[in-house]
Parts: C-alpha cells; structure tokens; sequence
C-alpha cells in the first residue's frame, strides 16, 4: 500500500475529493467553505475544482444547514455539511437529533439519511470559553447518529470516505489542533471501518484508551510513562464512538487490568463516564483499580494560555492518573 | 388583501369526475377525524392527536396542486395529508392505532405519517423543524436536474421561529422550487398572541425575504387548488419559492384532540356555515354536477372505508416488543444493536394494555 | 409543618405564585403559558393574577426565548422561561451553554445570570420519538448550569422556590407523566437546598438511585424487591444533578455494596454513566458487583404502547437488574 | 436609498470639545488595532483577533449617541466598542494578553471584551447570539419602568441567522426599546455570497418585521452619531425597536486578525481616501476647528495610551492555574467547585510559554 506525507487537514480534502469524484450524489453544504475554502482550510480547491452547484456556501444558518442536508439525502444525495465549529453545532441539534437521527425510525424505515456532518472541536488556540467546546459526548447520546473522531490523517481520511458511504447519519468530528497534523495516508480509495479500535501503542500493564486528540496525548503519556516509570502501558484508539468497539476495549483491559480514560470534554455525561461504566460492566473482576477518566476540567475553558492548559487534560495528567491506578 | 377570508371570485369547477374525487377525498378526512377523535377518547389512539377538522380544503386542494413527482412535506397534522396524497386509510389508522400495519409500522404514530413512495415525507413534530429539510429536497431536485416541486405545509405559528425565516432566505439567494403552504388560523387551537402578531404581515414578511407570496381562502378549496397550482406552475418552471397564504377556520373543537365540535352555539353555527366539506358539497348540487344520492354514496364510502381502516387497525399486531432496535440503522451486514452498546442488563416486557391518559395539551 | 395534598403541578404553581408575590424582578416566559396556561397548564391563572407584564407568552423561538430570560436577568430581573418540551430546548441550547451557562466565567465574574428555564421531558404518554425526550444528560455536561428534576410535588415546589432564589442560572427538569402526581406539599416559604440527596427508602442489601421519575420507579423496585425476593434496597433521590451529592451516595454505596441507577434517558453518554463512574472511583473496594445502570433504551421512544413501554427502564427491569448484582 | 456609501448630506459639526473627543476616541480605537495587531502576530496576543479598522467612525459614532444609563451589547469585535464606551485601554490590552489584571481577568479574551460598570454587556463570540440577550434587556428596562435604551451591534452575516428573526418579531410585537445597528461590510473580511445576498435587502426584510429602519454613511462619525442618535431617540421615548444600516468599508487587512493594511495598491488607495479616521480628522482641520498640532497631539495622546496599556498588560501576571474554577459561580458561602465534581484525578500545572500558533482562519 502506497502512502503520501499529508496533514490531517489535506487528508480531509483528499478524502472530499476523491468521493466527489467517484459519486455525483456528493455535496459539500457549510458556511464559508466555498470562497473561503472553509474556515480551517479543509475544502481548499474544492469550489473551483467542482462548482457552485456542489460546493455550497450557505448563510449563517446552523440548523437549516443540517436541515438541508437532511431534505436532500432523503432525495437522493450524500450531503457533506461543515459546521463552522462544534458550538454552532449546538444550533442545530434539534435536526440533527430529530431530522437526522430519528427519521428512519419514525418513518418505520421508509426513509434513510446518508448525511455526513463535519464539524471541528477542542481546545488549543486560546479561542476562549466560546470556541473551544468539545461536545462529542453530547452527540454520542443520540441513537441513530454515527460518531467518528479521527486523530491521524489516515484516519482523518479513511474514516471520512467510510461516512460518505455510510447509509446512516454521520457525525464526523474534527480536532482543530490537529489540521496541521502530518502523517502517512494511504494513496487512493482506503476506507477505514467504523467500529473498530486501534492500538496506537502496545502494552502490557496498563491501558490507555484516548478519544479525539486524546488518543494522541495518550500515546504522550505512554511515552512518559515508559520513558520515566517502566510502565508499559497500551494505547487504544476507538476511532468512533458510535459503534464502539467494546470488545477490543475489553479485551485489552483483560490483559492489563487497569484502564484511564482520556477525553477533552468536560466530565460530567461524558464519553469517558460512559466508557468506564461499561467497562467496569464487563470486566468488573478483572479491574485491579477503578476506571480513572482524565478530562477537561469542569469549567469553561478560559481564553488565557495558562487557564486554557489547565483545563486541558495533558500527558502528564494522564501519566499522574496511571500511577495512581497502578498504585505507585 | 393579505388577509381574505373569502375567495377572492367564484372559481370555476374543474371537470365533473375531478370535482367528485376532491369531494371525496376531503369526505374521507372529515370522516376519518370523526372516528380517530372518539378512538382517541376511548384510548385507542393515544399521544398527541392534531385533527384537521375545518382544513380539508386546504390540505386537499393543496395536494391536488401537486404531481406524482413532487414532494410533500407538513407538520404534525400529517395523517390528513397522506390521505389527500392517496395513502390507504388502512395503513393510515393502523399508524394511529400503534400497530404493524401501520404505515410507518407503528413507530412513528398520527404526527410521523410518512409514504415515501407517494412522495410524502412526513410528519414532522418540531414546529417549523421540516423547513429547512424540504429547502434540501427542492435543492435535491434542481441537482439531479428534475423539474419536480417540494411542497412544505406549515402553520401560521411557525413563521415566527428562525426556521422560518432561515429557509425563506435560503430558497430566494439560491433560487429552491419549494411551494410553502402557511395555514394561517383564525380559529381552533392556535396560539392567539402568536398569529395575531406574527401572522398579521405575513405577506409582508415573506416578501422583505424577497419571495413570491400569493394568498387563498383555504376553506375553499376550488381557490387553494388553483392558487397552489399557480405557485407550483411557478415554482416548476421558474425554479423559484412561492409561498401561500391559505387562510383557514378550524373548527371549534376546543382541542386539538376531540372532533366533536363544541363551543357555544354561535360560534358552531357560523363555522358550520363556513365548513369546507359542506360548502363545496352544496356548490356541486347546487351546478347539477351531484345529485343527493351521489353524495349520500360519496359519504357511505368514506364512512365504509373508514370502518374498514378500523377494524384492519384492530386487527394488526402490536410491534414485538424485541423490535425495539429495528428500523433504527441501516445495517452493513451488521447486526441489529450493534450501532449502540445497551446498558440495559436485563429488559422485562411488561404487559401491555392500554393505560390512562393523563390530561395533555 | 402544615401541609396540603397538591399535585406536582399545583404544587409548581403554588411555587411560582409564591415566588411571583415575593419578588417583584420574578417574571415568566414562554410560548403559551399566558393565555393557554402552558402547554402542561402549570401556569395555570396566572396571566390574569398578574398580568401581562409578568407573564409573557412568547411565540414559538426557543433560543431567543433563554437569550430573553438571560438578557433580563443580566439587567435585574429573575426570569423563568418555560420550553414547551425538552426537545424545543435542544434548539435553545447555544443559549443555554453560551449565553447562560458560561457569562459569569467569560465576563471575569462582572455578570451573574439568575435564570430559570423550566421544561418537562419524559415518555409515558405516546407521544412518539419527538416528543418523549429524556436530555439531562446533555445539560448536565454544561459546567455552570444547574439543574433540578424533581420528583416528588414537594421537592417540585421547594427545588423550584430554590432554583428561583439562586445567582446561578438553573435547568429544572419536569416529567410529563408526574404532573398529576399527588403528595404532601408543605404550605408556605419552604425551600428544598440544592445539592442534598434524599433517602426514598431505607435499606441495607443495596442502593438504588434514580433520577427524575427514575426515582418513583426505583422506589417501585424496592417493593418488587422486598415483597418478592425479601431484598432490603436503599433508595436515594439525588434531586439535584448539578450540584451532586455525591457524598451521600458513597455512603450508601459503602454500606450497601451495591448499586442500581434508575434513569430514563438514553445509556450513552447519560447520567448513569457519570454516576457510576463517580462510584467506582470513589468507593471501588466497597462494591462487590458492578454498578449497573437501568436506562432508556438506546432507541428513539416509538409511538406503539408496547414500543414505549419496552423502551422504559420500569420497576421489573431495575428489579432484575438489582437481583443480578446481588448474584441471584 | 437603501445602502448609502456616502452620507446624505454634509452634517453640521458638534462643539468643538465634543468633535475633538470623538476624534480622540476614533484614534485610540486605530492604535489600539495597529497594536493588538502587531502583538498578534508577535504571538503576545492569542485566540481570533477580529480588528476594527475602518469601523472607528460606526462603534465611536454608535456610542456617543448612547447615554450613560445605557445599555451596549456586540459582536467579537468587543475591545474596540469598551474603548468607546470608555473603558481604560489598560484593562481592554490586559484583556487581550489573558492577564489578571484584564476587564475579565483574562478569562474571555478580545471576544468577551465586558464592562458593566460601563452598561458594556460584552462581547458575544457566536454570530446572532447576542440578540435575544439584547432584547431580554430592552425588555426588563421598560418592565423596570426605566427610560433606558439597549444597543445591540451585530454584522450584516447575522441577518441570515434565525436569531435576527426572531429577535426582530419579538422586539416588533413587545415594542422593545432596542435599536440594532447592522455593520454592512463592503470590505475586509466577510462572507461575500452572504453578504450579498442576505442584506442587499435588509431594510425591506427588517420592515418586513415592522422595524423602524434608518441608515447612515458608517465611514462618517457626524452621520453615524446623528442617526444612531435619532435611533435611540425614537427607541427611548416611543418605547419600539429601530434598526440602523452603517454601511461600512472595513479596511482591506486580508485576514480580520492582521492590522496592517495589505492589498493591492489600489484597494489600498481606495480605502485610504476612505479612512473615516483621516476623513474626520480633516475635516475638523479644514473648518479650523483642529490645527495640525492638536491633531499630532491627540495621536500621540493615543500611542502614549496605548504604550502604557501595553506595558500595563505586559506587567499584568497571568492567572493562577488554580483560579480555573473561579467565576464560575456564585457560591452561596459553599466552596469553589462544590458545584462540580471534578473528574480528573491529578492534574500538573504544565509550565506555560507562548506557543506556536496553527494557521486559523
Ligand atoms: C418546537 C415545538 N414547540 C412546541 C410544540 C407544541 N405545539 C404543537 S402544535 C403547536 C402550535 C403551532 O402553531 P402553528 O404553527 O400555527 O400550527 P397549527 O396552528 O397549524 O397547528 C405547538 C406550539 C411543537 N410541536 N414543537
Ligand atoms: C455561530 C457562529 N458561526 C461561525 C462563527 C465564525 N465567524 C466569526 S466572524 C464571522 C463572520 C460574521 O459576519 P458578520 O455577521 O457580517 O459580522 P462582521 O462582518 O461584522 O464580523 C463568522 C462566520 C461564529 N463566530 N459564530
Ligand atoms: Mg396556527
Ligand atoms: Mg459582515
């Protein structure tokens, strides 16, 4: 399998362009991401490579956005919808719950949408309280919906195309910290499967389970971990979060008895809560120590650096929490 | 004059066997509320039921504007509309009973009718929640180089939600096909704060979003067809939206539930001197194009098919409670639960009969 | 104390003209609470005991209706805006998070936003997968937002005179099926605190928790519990989400050993989750089985009575589930 | 005419004192951005930087047709309008730096720029947020019996959202004392397609809505000021909403976080004869109200400011790691964090050191 070197940010747009070629159905709906190439750059090119009629620029208008491109999967089309941030999400969550999520159900399923929602999140450029959500554990409540978080650019790009192609709604969510992320992509049509975990890191004493960029400050923490304790700990990366590949979860905490959970949303109804309740579910007498969740603090974030970094939940947190579950 | 509260000339009658159809179709609704309002008094239909009692000309004149190709898209009050699209009253009722027959299998209920392939969308609960999705499907057609038309129901209390004016504003900067039907209330249940203040410059409104307005007297259904039908015919050929102003009496049912008109008896006596389905009734007598029994058998019919769709609503199974998770994914290959991981150790069915109803809404 | 038998929602009235004749800066708003009484006729009189000025019906504009209550707020008053259901609230939630939740923090502590948004959630009546919405979780993720769900008139009154006096804006949860609930309200100026766990029902062999009408069922699972399997449960209503006393649960669980949580929203990302995350955590070495969590099914509520019922968490289910911890 | 891009006529000059404070408040305002703009890009300053050049005349003539007992809400673009409203520049750049000693503590940043003792509401980051916030104020003046006037400054982006909308039909039907001044960019940085298309009509759509609509020459303070003046004259004493078009040339600075002004030599040539500032300036020259070294003296009064905000800013410590919880609610005599309960077992205080900046939009 042939690679290229690219960010996560062009693996996206590679990704976006390869299904707007291989499928006429493909559009592209979202503010700014025609003239402007969208706010972080993802659809670079793509207005002038494929035009108006598939790029749409649309007003700011969050819900009808998704809306539309609930109305137009149904027609026939595979809408790809960018939403400028994750808080403009929440604009729209009514469609994407009940237009979106709920439709096939409550039609007795007559009807299905092929929709994918783009949207990026996280914390890291001093945007301050308002533009530096991480909301996954919002969507994740939603029956119906799909959720990816990729945190490669393989990922990035391989998750997306699976999405495009998936009959289900897709909720795709993006780490804004990580678009000038640089990677091996695969070279042309490689999709990634939704549902399964990767191991970023084997180990044996320890697991590390890391969502969105979590994953990568897990592998930073394993580092730590090994490089100053001798601690061997293994890093799970779930990749999506609806399906969620418990098993592969389950089996590594098998193995290593011990698990944290890392996450960059805040604590209370999150992914983490949701990942440690059901784990300790299912391998309740192989836990040696209690799930132990490193989140992002319980707070706004706050636009000064040194506010934003301790809201963060970082590698040497995560390492802090290892010790303290393997007891040292 | 935004507002008519009659039609603005005697329209003229379409063809004979036309006119009977229309006739018929709003009998069937008529007759259907009738018996779904007192299944729902004696609990056989439960949540939420939105009679259309006073609207069958709009909602079937509405309809009649329409091809087979087109879209549909309304509100809650949707099982009127899939009756007026030609859905089977069977599988209609069978929705509001909670059953496998019905047309969405008993999922979905009276608010979620949808026949996808009459090219009825649905359904929609959230007011004012289905106008940015038939923005989508008019956009969907104009893409796929098809000359057909979305059509959007919706009530005149919806137009002061951003949902209004987002997807008015986005079918005029991008040219949709969508026809917007706004059933403007003067009577029934409505929020009487909102349609007096929102509604009043509804016109007025929607042209400041630079739309194409046109206005009916929706209890008249021979000036809402034509109406609508102009706005489709401009809509179709000039890919552009157009909304309708169909001004309506619902009838004084008190509640959005009962069918049985009640009020005090004035007000019973003026709305039954405007009742679409009477008045057009005795417009066709009136012209000779009905004769009494022809109308007394268009009535036995609905009535007949109606009990027809009550006892196939009786006898349709309740969904299995194990089919909880269908319908729910579309699955690769996968199984069914798949897509979520159930907390839930253990599931008892509990028994089902029907329960009391707690008074609502 | 006197008391007076009321329903939840007389008892939410009384709450509200209570606090409406305290303060003067109290008003209410929402779409149809005027001259409809509300969507659940809890506002019952009160348009024409107070007038317009106080009780503002709004047309249907879910955001802007908690923007308006916040704006006024930030300006002196204490609004309580009622959302008809809490799905219309999801279309309010940029508001909610933003507006709301995270003034206080984002203006450096300059801003406080005493406001109360009051909406009903639940199934129980058929109304279908859009109308029968449990979404606390989604609120309880926002730091800075408080929240209620009573289950009990006396604690629907008491929370609610509470919500109403507090600094902090609150989210106070109604269930649609307890507002003809009948219990002993005591009379007067009598306020239930945030952040106190309440015990249902004394017992030893383990805890059941449960939230919103979860707690009444819970309760109903002791009885099966006790009149059936002679297994003595604890029940504790926690009350109030946000604050959580989490303390009063640890003791519980440390005497109990065991833990059901009753909620009925959906299991991913839901308060039970949190709840037995916390558990684990906290009191690891006392739990001699797994928290077990008895939630919504991770399914829209259809509308068939037997698809409603079968997506409940009901009292036979929490029982089992309490029987399977025990290991019976 | 809709969108004047030059006043409608020439307006008579204030008192001088008042000119010469308007002209020093428009040119804090510019060295404040050239400023901030340089330190953003030296990386001093973080997050989204939306600068304010070429809008000095809009927030400066704005403002001072606002009374003290006034309330003011904005966009992001929140430290210029505080510096207008008369906040220390010290506390605004302090702000931006993220320090303590910050109008917010460092906690919000440029975006939530607030300042209450002043009636400066803030600073709202997401497009259209701020108007239901701005209505609810409005409303609680006049339920609190107060002659006082809300102004909520927004883009012509946010007339497209669901928030004007509805704001707008609320502020109609409750006659809500606010008056909302939309910046019409026909430069800089916006959405053209939007732009374009959404608020070519802006007052036909606001009077769609039965708005009270004005527009004024926002590259002229006296224009701006007059009308925004009889804006909240009309707001203040017949209790209504008024909407005000300030069409608006914003510098040609590339990016909305750069202050220096880039381009093409001609669309630096055009916007230069454009400058409200230098337009303003020279006028007061050209009537001799101003000599040239007053003028160089109220420049250097504003980079002596400005300076001293810097360092103000710059000696300002950063907030403590532990004051995270801080601010975030009001305890009732509880402890900090009694409100959460706070999952993160151990958290390290990760040194802190200007770090690299991603490219951001
Ligand atoms: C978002 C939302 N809020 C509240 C309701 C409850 N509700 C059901 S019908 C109705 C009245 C809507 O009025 P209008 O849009 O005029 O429709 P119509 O009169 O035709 O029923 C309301 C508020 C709802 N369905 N959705
Ligand atoms: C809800 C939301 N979506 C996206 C953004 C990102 N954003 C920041 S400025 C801006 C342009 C808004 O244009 P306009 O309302 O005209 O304001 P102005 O031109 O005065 O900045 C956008 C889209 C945001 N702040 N909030
Ligand atoms: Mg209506
Ligand atoms: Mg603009």
């Amino acid at each position: 399998m042939s690679t290229t070197t690219l960010t996560y940010r062009e693996a996206l747009n590679q990704g976006l362009r390869e299904e707007l070629d291989r499928d006429q159905r493909v559009i592209l709906i979202g503010e700014d991401i025609g003239l402007f190439d969208g706010a972080f750059k993802v659809t670079k090119g793509l207005l002038a490579d494929y035009g108006e009629a598939r790029i749409r620029d649309t007003p700011s208008a969050e819900s009808t956005a998704v809306g539309l491109g609930v109305g137009a999967a149904l027609v026939g089309l595979r809408p790809v919808v960018e939403l400028m941030t994750i808080t403009a999400a929440l604009r729209a969550l009514d469609q994407v719950l009940v237009s979106a999520a709920q439709t096939r159900f409550a039609s007795g399923g007559q009807l299905s949408v092929p929709l994918v929602i783009r949207t990026p999140q996280g914390s890291g450029h001093q945007l301050g309280p308002t533009h530096s959500h991480s909301l996954e554990a919002m969507l994740l409540q939603i029956p119906g919906l799909l959720i990816a978080a990729p945190s490669t650019p393989a990922d990035a790009k391989g998750l997306l195309k699976t999405a495009i192609r998936d009959e289900n709604p897709v909720a795709f969510i993006e780490h804004e910290s990580l678009y000038g992320l640089k990677g091996e992509v695969p070279d042309g049509d490689v999709l990634v499967p939704f549902g399964e975990a990767v191991v970023r890191r084997p180990g044996q004493d320890i697991t590390l389970l890391g969502i969105s960029r979590g994953a990568r400050t897990a592998v930073d923490a394993a580092d730590v971990l090994e490089r100053e304790h001798g601690v061997s700990a293994e890093v799970i990366d779930p990749r999506t979060l609806r399906p969620l590949d418990l098993p592969a979860i389950i089996a590594s905490v098998q193995r290593t008895n011990r698990l944290v959970v890392v996450e960059e949303g805040w604590p209370q109804g999150g992914v983490g809560a949701t990942i440690a309740a059901l784990v300790q579910e299912h391998a309740f007498d192989h836990l040696d120590a209690p799930v132990l969740r490193v989140t992002g603090a319980d707070a706004p974030v706050g636009y000064s650096r040194v506010l934003e970094r301790a809201a963060q939940a970082d590698a040497r947190a995560v390492a802090a929490a290892a010790l303290k579950t393997l007891g040292r | 004059m935004n507002t008519p509260v009659t039609s603005a000339h005697q329209r003229p009658l379409p063809d004979p066997a036309i006119a009977r159809e229309w006739l018929a179709a709003m009998q069937l609704i008529r007759r259907f509320d009738e018996r779904a309002g007192e299944l729902y008094a004696a609990g056989q239909i439960g949540g939420f039921l939105h009679l259309a009692v006073g609207e069958e000309a709009t909602i079937v004149g509405a309809s009649r504007a329409l091809e087979d190709r087109d879209w549909l898209l309304t509100t809650y009050r949707a099982h009127a509309h899939a009756l007026a699209r030609g859905t089977e009253p069977s599988r209609v009722m069978a929705e509001l009973f909670g059953r496998v027959g019905g047309v969405c299998h008993g999922r979905g209920g009276a608010m979620h009718v949808t026949d996808v392939e009459r090219r009825f969308l649905g359904g929609f609960g959230l007011v004012g929640g289905h106008l940015p999705v038939a923005a989508g499907a008019a956009m969907a057609s104009t893409y796929q180089g098809r000359a057909e038309v979305t059509m959007c129901v919706l009530g005149d209390g919806a137009t002061s939600n951003g949902a209004f004016a987002e997807s008015l504003n986005l079918a005029a900067i991008w040219n949709l096909p969508v026809v917007l039907v706004v059933t403007r209330s003067l009577g029934g249940y409505a929020a009487p704060g909102d349609a007096a203040a929102a509604a009043a410059d509804l016109v007025r409104k929607a042209e400041g979003f630079g739309i194409k307005t046109l206005a009916c007297n929706g209890m008249d259904i021979l000036d809402t067809q034509a109406v609508c039908a102009e706005a489709v015919r401009i809509a179709r050929t000039e890919r552009r939206p157009v909304l309708v102003e169909a001004t309506n009496h619902r009838a004084p049912t008190g509640a959005m539930s009962a069918a049985k008109i009640k009020g005090d008896k004035d007000e019973v006596a003026a709305w039954k001197a405007r009742d679409p389905l009477a008045q057009f009734g005795d417009r066709l007598v009136e012209v000779g194009l009905l004769d009494s029994s022809e109308r007394a058998r268009i009535q036995m019919q609905a009535n007949s098919s109606i009990e027809q769709a009550v006892s196939f609503a009786g006898r349709s199974p309740h969904p299995a409670a194990g089919s909880l998770y269908d319908e729910l994914y579309v699955l690769h290959g996968g199984e069914p639960g798949w897509y979520g991981v159930d907390a839930r150790g253990t599931t008892t069915q509990a028994e089902v009969a029907p329960h009391e109803r707690e008074v609502q809404p």
